[in-house]
């Protein structure tokens, strides 16, 4: 019987789920692998009650996630969770800092935080559940989504690289942004992304994740050498990465 | 081997002529650097290049590469042909040449690596003389001069290459494609004032004495933590290393997995995945032991087998550090004492 | 009384229900919740620098990413001042209309398409109808590759910065474009004629119709707003004065008017205030499908968008044309940071676009606007469903509510948007 | 002839693995099972041949290789014979295969034991816990050729009964004369009447005469330096006592670099290594 799939969205733009549908060349193939029997994106249904493989994008925002979430987990037995938002919070994890009444004010104006109802900081899936696969990045890569999905189908464990970008970048022979004095936050990043975006021009903004590998106390270290202070390097690193870990100097 | 020399201006008949026969690869222009790629035009290609971002060992052992393809079901392999389609790696420095000596006992040694060997086959080298930069420093292990492993090399003579030709092949395209005059006494010794011009150039020499035996007598010397506190773990030095061979292989299934293909990449013993065993144990934990590891292994491991040092003093990964951790500075402390830097 | 709902109504970006009070068989209130939580992108830009702002508000939207950013980084260089290169327009029209081939395949062929035929979702198409499903695959995937060729990948575009790009295609790249884009125009007239092909509610919607319009353009990167019925027209640095935005209580997005009316954005405004714009073979397309310009019918929002999609081929192609035959230059272009505030619109797929920022010395935001297509739609959307609902009422109850989805789904409506 | 030359002349690419069909399968605890095969290839088949110590790199398309000791007596042709624990990818998808289906293998690869130089000799064997895989094969070809050597003793240390391999080959062994089998567990349950502690206990109960004893010890990474210890207690020379070693491999070959240890590969230099050559391996024992 064909593993039976899920796709949840949780607080997000949709984009990982935009880049699943992006697999056009072999969508059809993935389709006849699996029964997809949940995607609110893409069908009219509800969410069954048994499930094999849960699919989760998006950040945690409100109280209803986080007991979602708790059901995936009783449910599924294995939770792929795709993006920065579900990963490390992502984007909408700047929104973690500070009071969220006062957030409200901002967009909603006086009297905002009365919608605020169940509303939490946000965080990312991984600080709710335990999850068996990631696929990081914003938005993620698609052939890394299937390669991912192929693991969880054969029930193989979930590995993610863990050094930082810079190995890949070097193999693109592109011309280092910290050569030109520019920051790049691909030093510290999680590799995995073929240096995309170093290879276009731009510096890395680390939309995956800090790899485990990182010398974050090395990294502040060498960029202070170099005249970039501390507050910009954690200022830069927040814009995907406020919630994790050894950031926040 | 025997030598003519060449025009300088006549370079550009050469590769127009190699470019019938062969795919011309060489060093082109890259912002403010160089990268060896396929010389569509003569006038790309800049043999006063300084050195390339990855050196060419990316032609004989690319960063990702199809090892074979399979098929699942039966565990069979459909596909495990090295094809490779001759070519021409024009301007290497002797570092690079004797860098890929180096990678030959590896990868042509014990267990011929068919991949790796298809691509040596398929390729005439052309060699071409170079000036030493600050972060030069192979005459520490006399890989500053190249004796055989090219089929041509040139050195520049100002005007011409004083060209030395070592193989059958390197004679024959010399004379299909290009007007060549036998040596002159002249050009022979000119071509020794520019040799001893060049030895004279590098920057102090580095010592290496006793190198080997000082890695296992100070193998816990306080240096190492040093070095493992700067370390970014990174990889970059092993990337863009011309004789850094380590690779990581990883079975890709296609989407309909039911086929798929076994690849190999390159790999660094600057990651803490490098060493791990299943259930998680790792033989070299710390930052320090991996920083070691690469020194020891160059320095030690690889002499130890092959009587060679596996380091071409060619100052790429010292250029690709952004900790500023170099081999020059390592070796430096290791024989002159940290306090010495 | 009794409660009528369509929880997480499917197919659509974004998480919203629909709820309808019935008393006696009759409809007594309609009301499309907006339960998608906030993300808060109005005070997530405040202190951060303007270069980080396409990219954060990019994520407003996966669909129309490259519009957020595009109409970020108008919103910037118009507050900091900054002109960009004739090729830089030229490189970010294409990347906006990747968005609508990427967006229009999308919403007509996997959101819309499956109401029609009866199914919940495209994907058993596959096995019946591969031909269609091959179809939309194509035309979604060339405007991924568009967006990748211009803006790096599919969605949330790297290359595109204030003052120009970071990269641009190779010309061998952009001429193998050239002929993928022509091929694509006879699968985009294929769908108009599938979406003609179904049968469509008669029904006339009240609301204004608000798109950008421009003279010598088909707008949908730069130009002046525009009102149908109003027929003014006013710059796009006014548009905080043109629309009135207020907070419901249940919806977590905006809902806004015009002149004291809801008001509909979106493919079929554009095509009816700038149908003579369109080129030759989309204004054939919208004939034969019944499309007349100044149509008030929501439904045929759909068949505009694949108007647009006939539309969108051929003018890439001439872009392209134009990018390989003039020179130019699209690296960004030198600025001095200084204060300033400004605003920008572009025409995403689903609508206007609004952006605008204040900026200090340093180029960090002090203050963000963002107002989004479907959060100008969604009165609308509103005051549309109360005036269908009444003549649907007498279908079964499971038909009568597939009748409401589909007028939802007509808009287009992308809740994460809308709510952001 | 060594496994380069093999594959040498067979003009054989060495990444590229031989089919195998699995013959047999026999489950040995909740974790191991023994899992027997036979080459496909008859050329193949014919040129595999293998030492005592050696390993192959099993490989299953799709999950990936894993080098697995050969537990399997050299003398017993045109089989291959591995215990299998079950810790990953590779060793999971493998104990889900069944007799008869195909896998493949690359090898023999590394250096074995020094079985002819042991000829002659008592031989002293440690095994803990899964370590027991190759020394089996050892265990076998010493008992294909009983005659040539003297006193054979094994110590062989389990975490409990239960974990306990080979358990119906060591019964045997245990009643018959020429071999001394000393087990203990460190967790015992209710059957268990035999000795209790780390398998280093076990040294007090034997006679060494170190002038003409051979050293074999396999197990987990901690084990070695305190069975060592023991058997330099017993004086025996540095170079005599053979120790085995696991390490990340990916090639098996000697190529892809995982397997350092020291200044050496535990793939061709090893995985077998005298005392005296592992002692000079830096981060070794
Ligand atoms: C010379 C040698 C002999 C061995 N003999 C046996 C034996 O007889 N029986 C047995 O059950 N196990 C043996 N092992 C250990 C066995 O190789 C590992 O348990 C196995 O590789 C784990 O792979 P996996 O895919 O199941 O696990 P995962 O953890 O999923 O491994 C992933 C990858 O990591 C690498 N890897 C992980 N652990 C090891 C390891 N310990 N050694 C080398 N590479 C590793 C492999 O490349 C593998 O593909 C031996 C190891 C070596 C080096
Ligand atoms: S990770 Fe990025 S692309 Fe994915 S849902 Fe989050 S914001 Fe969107
Ligand atoms: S280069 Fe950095 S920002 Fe770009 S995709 Fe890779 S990890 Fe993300
Ligand atoms: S170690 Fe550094 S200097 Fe030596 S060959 Fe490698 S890159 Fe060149």
């Amino acid at each position: 019987m064909a593993p039976r799939v899920v796709v949840i969205g949780l607080a997000s733009d949709f984009g990982c789920q935009v880049q699943m549908t992006n697999i056009e060349d072999h969508l059809l193939d993935v389709l006849g692998l699996i029964d997809l029997t949940y995607w609110q994106l893409a069908s009219s249904g509800h969410l069954p009650a048994e499930y094999d493989v849960a699919i989760v994008e998006g950040a945690v925002t409100t109280e209803a996630h986080v007991e979602a979430l708790r059901r995936v987990r009783e449910t599924a037995g294995a939770v792929i969770a795709v993006g920065a938002c579900a990963i490390t919070g992502g984007i909408p994890a700047i929104a973690s800092a500070g009071e969220l009444a006062d957030r409200y004010g901002c967009v909603y104006g006086e009297g905002g935080a009365e919608v605020a109802c169940g509303r939490i900081a946000p965080m990312p899936v991984t600080a709710v559940i335990d999850v068996d696969y990631r696929v990081p990045g914003c938005p993620l890569d698609t052939d890394e989504f299937l390669r991912v999905l192929s693991r969880a189908l054969q029930g193989l464990s979930g590995r993610i690289p863990e050094e930082p970008l810079c190995a890949a970048c070097k193999t693109r022979e592109n011309i280092c942004f910290h050569d030109r004095g520019e920051l790049c936050l691909g030093l510290v990043t999680r590799t995995g992304c073929g240096a995309k975006c170093v290879s276009l021009g731009r510096a890395c903004t680390g939309c995956r994740g800090i790899a485990a590998d990182a010398n974050l106390d090395a990294a502040y270290a060498l960029l202070a050498s170099r005249g970039i202070p501390a507050e910009e390097f954690t200022r830069r690193l927040s814009l995907y990465n406020t919630l994790e870990e050894g950031c926040d100097r | 081997m025997f030598f003519r020399v060449m025009d300088k201006a006549r370079i550009a008949d050469l590769v127009r002529g190699l470019s019938t026969e062969y795919e011309v690869i060489g060093p082109v222009a890259k912002g403010e650097r160089f990268t060896f790629s396929v010389i569509e035009d003569p006038a790309d290609l800049r043999l006063d290049f300084d050195t390339t971002i990855l050196p060419p060992k990316k032609f004989f052992f690319p960063p990702e590469e199809r090892m074979m393809r399979f098929r699942v079901a039966d565990n069979e392999v459909v596909d495990d042909e090295a094809f490779a389609s001759p070519r021409v790696l024009f301007g290497l420095h002797p570092c690079d040449i004797n860098a890929l000596l180096l990678m030959d006992n590896v990868f042509l040694g014990e267990f011929e690596d068919p991949y790796y060997k298809a691509y040596r086959d398929a390729t005439l080298l052309v060699g071409v003389s170079c000036s030493p930069r600050e972060t030069c420093f192979c005459n520490a292990w006399d890989t500053d001069e190249v004796h055989w492993g090219f089929d041509i090399f040139l050195t520049d003579l100002g005007d011409r290459y004083f060209v030395s030709v070592r193989s059958v092949m390197g004679a024959e395209l010399l004379d299909r494609h290009v007007e060549t005059s036998p040596i002159t006494a002249e050009d022979t010794a000119e071509f020794q004032a520019v040799v001893r011009e060049f030895k004279r150039a590098f920057p102090a020499k580095l010592d290496t004495s006793q190198l080997p035996l000082l890695l296992d007598a100070k193998f816990d010397d306080p240096v190492w933590d040093e070095l493992g506190e700067r370390c970014l773990s990174c990889g970059a030095c092993s990337m863009v290393c011309p004789t850094c061979y380590c690779f990581d292989v990883r079975d890709d299934l296609d989407p309909d997995q039911r086929s798929g293909e076994r690849k190999r990449v390159w790999d660094s013993c600057q990651f803490s995945e490098f060493s791990a065993v299943a259930h998680g144990q790792t033989f070299r934990e710390s930052r320090a032991s991996r920083v070691k590891y690469r020194y020891y292994h160059k320095q030690w491991g690889y002499l130890s087998k092959f009587e060679r040092v596996l380091c071409v003093g060619c100052g790429r990964c010292t250029h690709a550090c952004l900790a500023d951790i170099s081999p020059r500075e390592v070796v430096t402390a290791l024989v002159e004492g940290s306090e010495a830097r | 009384m009794s409660t009528l709902t369509v929880e997480h109504v499917a197919r659509i970006e974004g998480h919203g229900t629909i709820t309808v009070d019935v008393e006696g068989g009759e409809v007594r209130d309609i009301r499309m919740d907006v339960i998608e939580p906030a993300r808060f992108f109005e005070s997530m830009v405040v202190g951060r620098r303007f270069d980080e702002i396409p990219l954060i508000t990019s994520r407003i939207c996966g669909i129309c990413s490259p519009n957020h950013a595009l109409t970020a980084i108008k919103a910037l260089e118009d507050a900091l001042g900054v002109e960009v290169s004739e090729r830089t327009v030229l490189l970010r029209k294409l990347l906006v209309y990747g968005s609508y081939l990427q967006n229009h395949a999308t919403h007509l062929y996997l959101f819309a398409a499956p109401d029609y035929v009866g199914l919940p979702s495209v994907f058993p198409l596959a096995k019946t109808a591969p031909e269609v499903v091959e179809r939309a695959l194509r035309i979604k995937k060339l405007g991924n590759d568009l967006t990748t060729l211009v803006g790096g990948r599919p969605i949330h575009p790297v290359t595109a910065v204030v003052g120009g790009f970071t990269a641009e295609p190779a010309p061998a790249q952009l001429e193998a474009f050239r002929a993928a884009l022509l091929g694509i125009a006879d699968d985009a007239v294929a769908t108009a004629e599938l979406f003609a092909s179904f049968e469509e509610f008669d029904f006339a919607g009240a609301g204004e119709m608000l798109a950008l319009f421009a003279e010598d353009d088909y707008a949908i990167y730069d130009g002046e707003i525009s009102a149908l019925d109003g027929e003014w027209r006013r710059p796009v640095g006014e548009y905080r004065s043109v629309l009135e935005e207020r907070v419901v209580a249940h919806s977590n997005a905006k809902h806004s008017t015009v002149d004291g009316r809801t008001f509909m954005v979106g493919a079929l405004p554009r095509i009816n205030l700038s149908a003579a714009r369109l080129g030759e073979r989309a204004r054939g397309a919208m004939r034969s499908a019944g499309l007349s310009p100044g149509s008030r019918n929501t439904f045929f929002n759909n068949v505009a968008q694949a108007v647009e999609l006939i539309d969108a081929a051929e003018r890439c192609a001439g872009y392209v044309e134009r990018l390989l035959g003039t020179g130019g230059d699209s690296t960004p272009v030198p600025f001095a940071v200084r204060a300033g505030s400004g605003a920008g619109a572009t025409e995403a797929p689903r609508g206007t676009l609004y952006h605008g920022y204040t900026v200090d010395d340093d180029g960090f935001v002090t203050a963000g606007d963002v107002v989004t297509p479907t959060a100008q739609n969604l009165g609308n959307l509103e005051a549309d469903m109360r005036a269908f609902a009444p003549t649907v009422a007498d279908l079964p109850r499971e038909e009568f509510l597939l009748a409401i989805e589909r007028l939802v789904r007509a808009y287009d409506p992308c809740l994460s948007c809308a709510v952001h | 002839m060594t496994a380069s030359t093999t594959y040498r002349q067979l003009k054989a690419n060495p990444y590229r693995p031989w089919p195998a069909r699995i013959t047999s399968i026999v489950d040995l605890t909740e974790k191991e099972k023994l899992i027997e095969m036979r080459l496909i290839d008859e050329a193949a088949r014919e040129a595999f041949s293998f030492d005592a110590g050696q390993f192959v790199e099993v490989s299953l398309f799709g999950v990936g290789e894993a080098p697995i000791s050969i537990s399997s007596a050299p003398s017993k042709q045109g089989f291959i014979e591995l215990c299998v624990r079950r810790a990953g990818d590779v060793t999971s998808a493998l104990h889900q295969k069944q007799c008869g289906d195909i896998i493949g293998i690359r090898g023999p690869f590394g250096r074995g034991f020094p079985f002819p130089e042991m000829k002659g000799h008592d031989v002293l064997l440690v095994a803990g816990g899964l370590g027991i895989a190759p020394l089996k094969s050892l265990i076998n070809h010493i008992h294909d050729d009983r005659h040539d050597f003297g006193n054979v003793t094994i110590l062989y240390g389990a975490k409990n009964p239960s974990e306990i391999l080979f358990r119906q080959q060591f019964d045997m062994w245990k009643h018959r004369e020429d071999f001394e089998l000393i087990m203990t567990v460190d967790q015992p349950d209710e059957t268990w009447d035999d000795e209790v502690g780390l398998v280093t206990k076990l040294f007090d109960r034997i006679d060494v005469d170190p002038a003409r004893t051979y050293g074999a010890i396999c197990g987990p990474p901690v084990m070695y330096r305190y069975v060592i210890d023991e058997m330099r207690k017993k004086e025996m020379d540095a170079d005599r006592i053979y120790v085995s070693f696991e390490r990340r491999m990916k090639c098996g070959i000697g190529k892809c670099g995982h397997c350092g240890v020291g200044h050496q590969y535990a793939c061709i230099d090893g995985p077998v290594f005298n005392y005296w050559e592992a002692m000079n391996l830096q981060e070794a024992i």
